[in-house]
């Protein structure tokens, strides 16, 4: 009782066949080119604020993905990659970070606050830990109502100190919710590395206070990505309580558009890139499923059309009405 | 009518509630098997049992979150704070996920939540334990803001938050549980934003929330013997205000004190009369006065507190000097 | 002289007190590594070490906590919060610890701290990071509460705040720190609790705090040219309040409009606005308006944020209101 | 660096000889006595508000002080035990009880905040884990300064659940600061039992998720709770970090005043009052050291004496000036 659950769990998911990789394949680049271009378009000040980029990351949001479709997902503010993985179309998101009343929250969120209840993408949190208690209260209602969902829940190394995050483990443990944390350890918190941040450096140890079952691996491989995520779900989804995954992986831009990202050792980021999720993935359709460079070349191709018509989308769009200013403030009654 | 406490009527509201409507439960420190700490839930986990009444670990931010995500997600949580007090550690909950996630969701997600427990002060608690939140909550656009005085507002306006499709901060007083006051045997439900009159006067109007109505009240009645006819006008709703009563109660009379717990600076008591110095200035015939506790941390000894607290005596010296302007 | 940036300035005032005070430290996330989120610690890890220019994680309650209980033990902490939107989750520590333990103890221990950091709106940031938090801290006795516009006041202030034996919440803004100004190349320290006259005039008294000062002294600007002669009182210190300053003016002109960034509700406006009403209730023509953030929690889009904001524009058409009464 | 500290840790304390050991008995006596004649004060509504007595934890109070006479203390609001184990004297506890200006804060804190800094005691505080990082920067001057000392912080088992307690945890450690975390495990939080507040009931496995030192063990005996207290005090003195102690105790009356204290399991505290910390002491004394009964019952006597006086000093002091309601709000410049 006071242990916690011994990990690896076991996966019940059936292995990816070619098209299944395929769809995960283009999916990250997808992400990858959405965000090169929400870059080129934060440069030309047509995004405002914070953007925060996923590039580098797109294995985990996608892996994910591909083990738990059907479920619940919440984040923080680095989440285009995550909404568009679970189902947010380039369009809708590119129009949201335009500003425009064709996003995905009309133009009231913005980067950091990407929504779509359609996919159940319960959005992006700006609060740094404060989305953590929420995903408890997901699985709270998932579970009332034996959904047989799991809510997965996104954060960062650096949100691992924050008080509420702790709190929402405590919680999920003694309720024995359904909710699968996942800590992105991207090895920064802002300008900050791990190891000045927090004493241990194995974010999953954080479970072991709790008596959480957890595990902490590489996620740089999309696949190894979806069959853990889908071991942690198969084993909340049971009822056996929640769990802490520590998925291992790097940001490849800076913290946000304003950061020049001066503070990594020389080197680092090449000697990561290395391991880009995209080109790991696309080894192993090429080497391992015989895909043809021809084949990769027209995801590419298709991927481009479609971000240059989320752009175009975007920048066609019209932004908000302001006679709609207040509808935002209260839901009416009878909601 | 049945002549019941407050804690019971507001035990009904939300029992009425909770049978009508499945996805309502009720979580917090000490609700269920504890009964509750000041005994409101009595009896609610033996009717609706643990997981619709559930106790939870002390973690006010945590399980604030907890019914931010499960209002999401399509359930109508009822979450008490043992005191608001102990709301400060989940003020950001509140601020930052309760009254923002309609409107950063663009409107896909409403958060039909209500927060409640017991407001202010009560006796000799100390600082910490003695805060009235009102204001803190008030500011903030995406929260209504509710209280009561009586037995039959408390049961009408907490039936009415559990309803809302918003994050309602219901505001009691452990102080006044205990009180007894005339409520309908047949359903009824309050409308949220009403103030409303508890007694009608021509002189001065006297605005009041929460317990505070039973000082305001005491006071009037001695002002009465005096000579001065008071209107009292209960909020009730402190977000959204009712204008339409205030003004007219202020065009009415011309005169008007403001009286409530909890500290003076930026608090609601600040933003009425502004409002209606704004709307009511060509009818005012002397400035809006406001008695409210001292500018100090509530001290624990009984005689500093009662120094401190917004008497009966200090809204009728008031008022005294309202009249005389 | 020197023309320097607020960053700058607010730089300086750190630095000179350090040097003074080995028991002053800066903490706050970014701010020694990285030389702070918005570089206004630039240089000061390599100055003054680690021990005194730290970094922390994420864990603002954690760390503000940390402070109060180090100026317990007779340090003099500057706890950054990188912006005060993050201070939400910290809430508690300010104004339960920082602000009551002077009080609780019987004066036994005071706790010398400054919390300090960019507050209210920047552009484009959505609700979660737009958040004016000048009311919910100068509600609370026990607490000043200070901020800026210029160069030379970000500094003497700041300089003051630190000195102070009590907790001060000093409010800066991330959208000026690049803005010039003069500084005296000789110490100076700006006594806290003064607000300052930044224009002169005798129509309309405009009262205002920190950057929003610009959009009034635009306001003003315009005014003038249409033949309206506005006095500006830019408050500095929101608590305590400088009472004889605003009176004076609003004796003088009879008339006032507040603007201030934030939401209206029981904000500071509120405050101030039933302050001179009942203070110069005989001298004002007009009521006193106010022009803050429209009650809606800030949107992102740039059509709909601009709408929000208390502009210049708005300003002037609220003071031509006041003046046509 | 991952991994906690390995415990038990070595004490350097000198045993305690037969007047060390009278000392901690009497000291035991008397917090035991002036919390019967605070009881029976609120009954008569002399101590007004919340009063939460630390009958039967006495042994955790005095057995730490005798160990840290000259660090910094802080704890919650069960802390007339502590206060008084620390150096607060009959007099000004029971004063400051009765809202007198003669009371440890003057009147104006009352049970939940007493404070004494002759003897650093930090004060006892409300809101239920937040005194917890004021620990952190209390070892954190005591660290710059060089001072030799730690911060011995104690608080409850529900405590353990709040987003506070963890992030001070984190900060403690990444800091290696000075402090010795108590957590008291008396088994309840207000009427709920700890394995419904926690799904771990080991709560000094909190320490885990952090990288800590810690240690559980049964405090009722005093000479234990020196013992191990010194130990880690020796542990957190040298630099090495600080510790996480759970002490487990057992209150015998009920949360506070108001409580009855229904909801324990029948024979429950019965068969608690069998390890009495005072019965316990005083066994060692008669049993090893040879103590007569009547040197036990003329420890009482004077123990009488005191806590009387006290009643009396008290009952006789003035209430607070009201000339003086404005002065603790702010601390005088120049301060
Ligand atoms: C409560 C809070 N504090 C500080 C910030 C500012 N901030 C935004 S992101 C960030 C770093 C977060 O790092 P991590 O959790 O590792 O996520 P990553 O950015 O690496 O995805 C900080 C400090 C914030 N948004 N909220
Ligand atoms: C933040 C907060 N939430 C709730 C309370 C109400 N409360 C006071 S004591 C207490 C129980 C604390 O239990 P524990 O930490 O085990 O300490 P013990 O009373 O057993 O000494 C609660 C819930 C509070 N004071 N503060
Ligand atoms: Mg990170
Ligand atoms: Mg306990």
């Amino acid at each position: 009782m006071n242990e916690s659950q011994a990990l690896p769990l076991q996966s019940n998911l059936p292995n990816l066949d070619v098209s299944g990789l395929k769809s995960i394949y283009r999916q990250m680049v997808l992400i990858r080119r959405v965000e090169e271009l929400a870059a080129k378009a934060y440069t030309q000040r047509k995004i405002l604020g914070f953007c925060h980029l996923y590039i580098g990351q797109e294995s985990v949001a996608v892996g994910a993905a591909a083990a738990t479709s059907d479920d619940y997902w919440i984040t923080a503010y680095r989440e285009h990659g995550q909404a568009m993985a679970k189902g947010v179309s380039a369009r809708a998101m590119m129009a949201e970070l335009f500003g425009k009343r064709t996003g995905s929250s009309k133009g009231q969120g913005g980067s950091m606050h990407i929504y779509d209840k359609e996919s159940k993408f319960m959005g992006g949190y700006g609060i740094v830990g404060a989305h953590v208690p929420l995903a408890t209260g997901i699985a709270w209602a998932a579970k009332q109502r034996k959904e047989g969902r799991v809510c997965v829940c996104f954060f960062g190394d650096g949100a691992a100190n924050q008080g509420a995050f702790f709190e929402a483990l405590c919680l999920a443990q003694l309720y024995k919710l359904p909710v699968v944390f996942i800590c992105e350890n991207n090895f920064y918190a802002m300008g900050t590395p791990l190891h000045r941040q927090s004493a241990v450096t194995d974010m999953s140890l954080r479970a072991l206070g709790v008596g959480m079952a957890r595990e902490q691996f590489e996620g740089f491989d999309a696949e190894v990505v979806r069959d853990r995520v889908g071991a942690a779900a198969e084993f909340a989804r049971s009822g056996q309580g929640p769990v802490l995954l520590e998925i291992i992986t790097y940001r490849h831009r800076g913290h946000s558009m304003s950061d020049p990202a001066k503070y990594r050792p020389d080197g680092e980021l090449d000697e990561k890139k290395k391991s880009d999720p995209l080109a790991i993935t696309k080894e192993r359709l090429t080497q391992d499923f015989n895909v043809s460079e021809e084949e990769i070349q027209a995801i590419h191709d298709s991927v481009e059309v479609e971000a240059q018509d989320a752009w175009d989308f975007a920048e066609s769009s019209e932004i908000p009405d302001p006679a709609n200013l207040y509808d935002f403030t209260y839901a009416p009654d009878g909601s | 009518m049945a002549l019941i406490q407050i804690r019971e009527a507001l035990r009904q509201a939300m029992q009425e509630e909770m049978r009508r409507d499945k996805d309502i439960f009720l979580m917090g420190e000490e609700v269920a098997h504890y009964n509750g700490a000041y005994k409101v839930s009595q009896g609610m986990l033996e009717e609706f049992g643990e997981d619709r009444v559930v106790d939870t670990p002390i973690s006010e931010g945590g399980f604030a979150g907890l019914g931010v995500g499960a209002a999401m997600a399509g359930m109508r949580p009822i979450i008490e704070f043992m005191t608001w007090n102990f709301s400060l550690v989940a003020f950001d909950q509140v601020v930052n996920s309760a009254a923002k996630i309609y409107q950063m969701s663009g409107g896909q997600y409403s958060i039909p939540i209500v927060f409640r427990g017991p407001n202010g002060t009560a006796e000799n608690l100390g600082s910490q334990h003695s805060t009235s939140v009102d204001s803190l909550y008030a500011h903030f656009p995406g929260l209504k803001v509710v209280t009561y005085a009586t037995a039959y507002d408390a049961k009408g306006l907490l039936k009415a938050a559990i309803r809302d499709p918003n994050p309602v901060v219901f505001l009691e007083s452990e102080m006044t549980y205990g009180v007894k006051g005339e409520v309908p045997d047949e359903e009824y439900v309050i409308e949220l934003g009403k103030a409303d009159i508890k007694r009608a006067g021509k002189d001065v109007t006297l605005i009041t929330w929460g317990k505070q109505l039973f000082n305001v009240q005491n006071a009037a009645e001695q002002l009465a013997a005096q000579g001065i006819d008071a209107e009292i006008v209960d909020l009730r709703s402190l977000r959204p205000l009712d204008h339409e009563t205030i003004f007219n109660s202020v065009v009415k009379t011309g005169r008007c004190v403001i009286s409530h717990e909890g500290f003076l600076y930026a608090g609601v008591g600040a933003e009425i009369a502004a409002r209606i110095q704004e709307a009511c200035f060509d009818v005012l015939e002397a400035p809006i006065l406001r008695v409210a506790n001292r500018d100090v941390p509530q001290p624990y000894a009984t005689n500093l507190e009662q120094l401190v607290n917004p008497t009966p005596e200090r809204i009728i010296n008031t008022v005294r000097q309202v009249m005389e302007r």
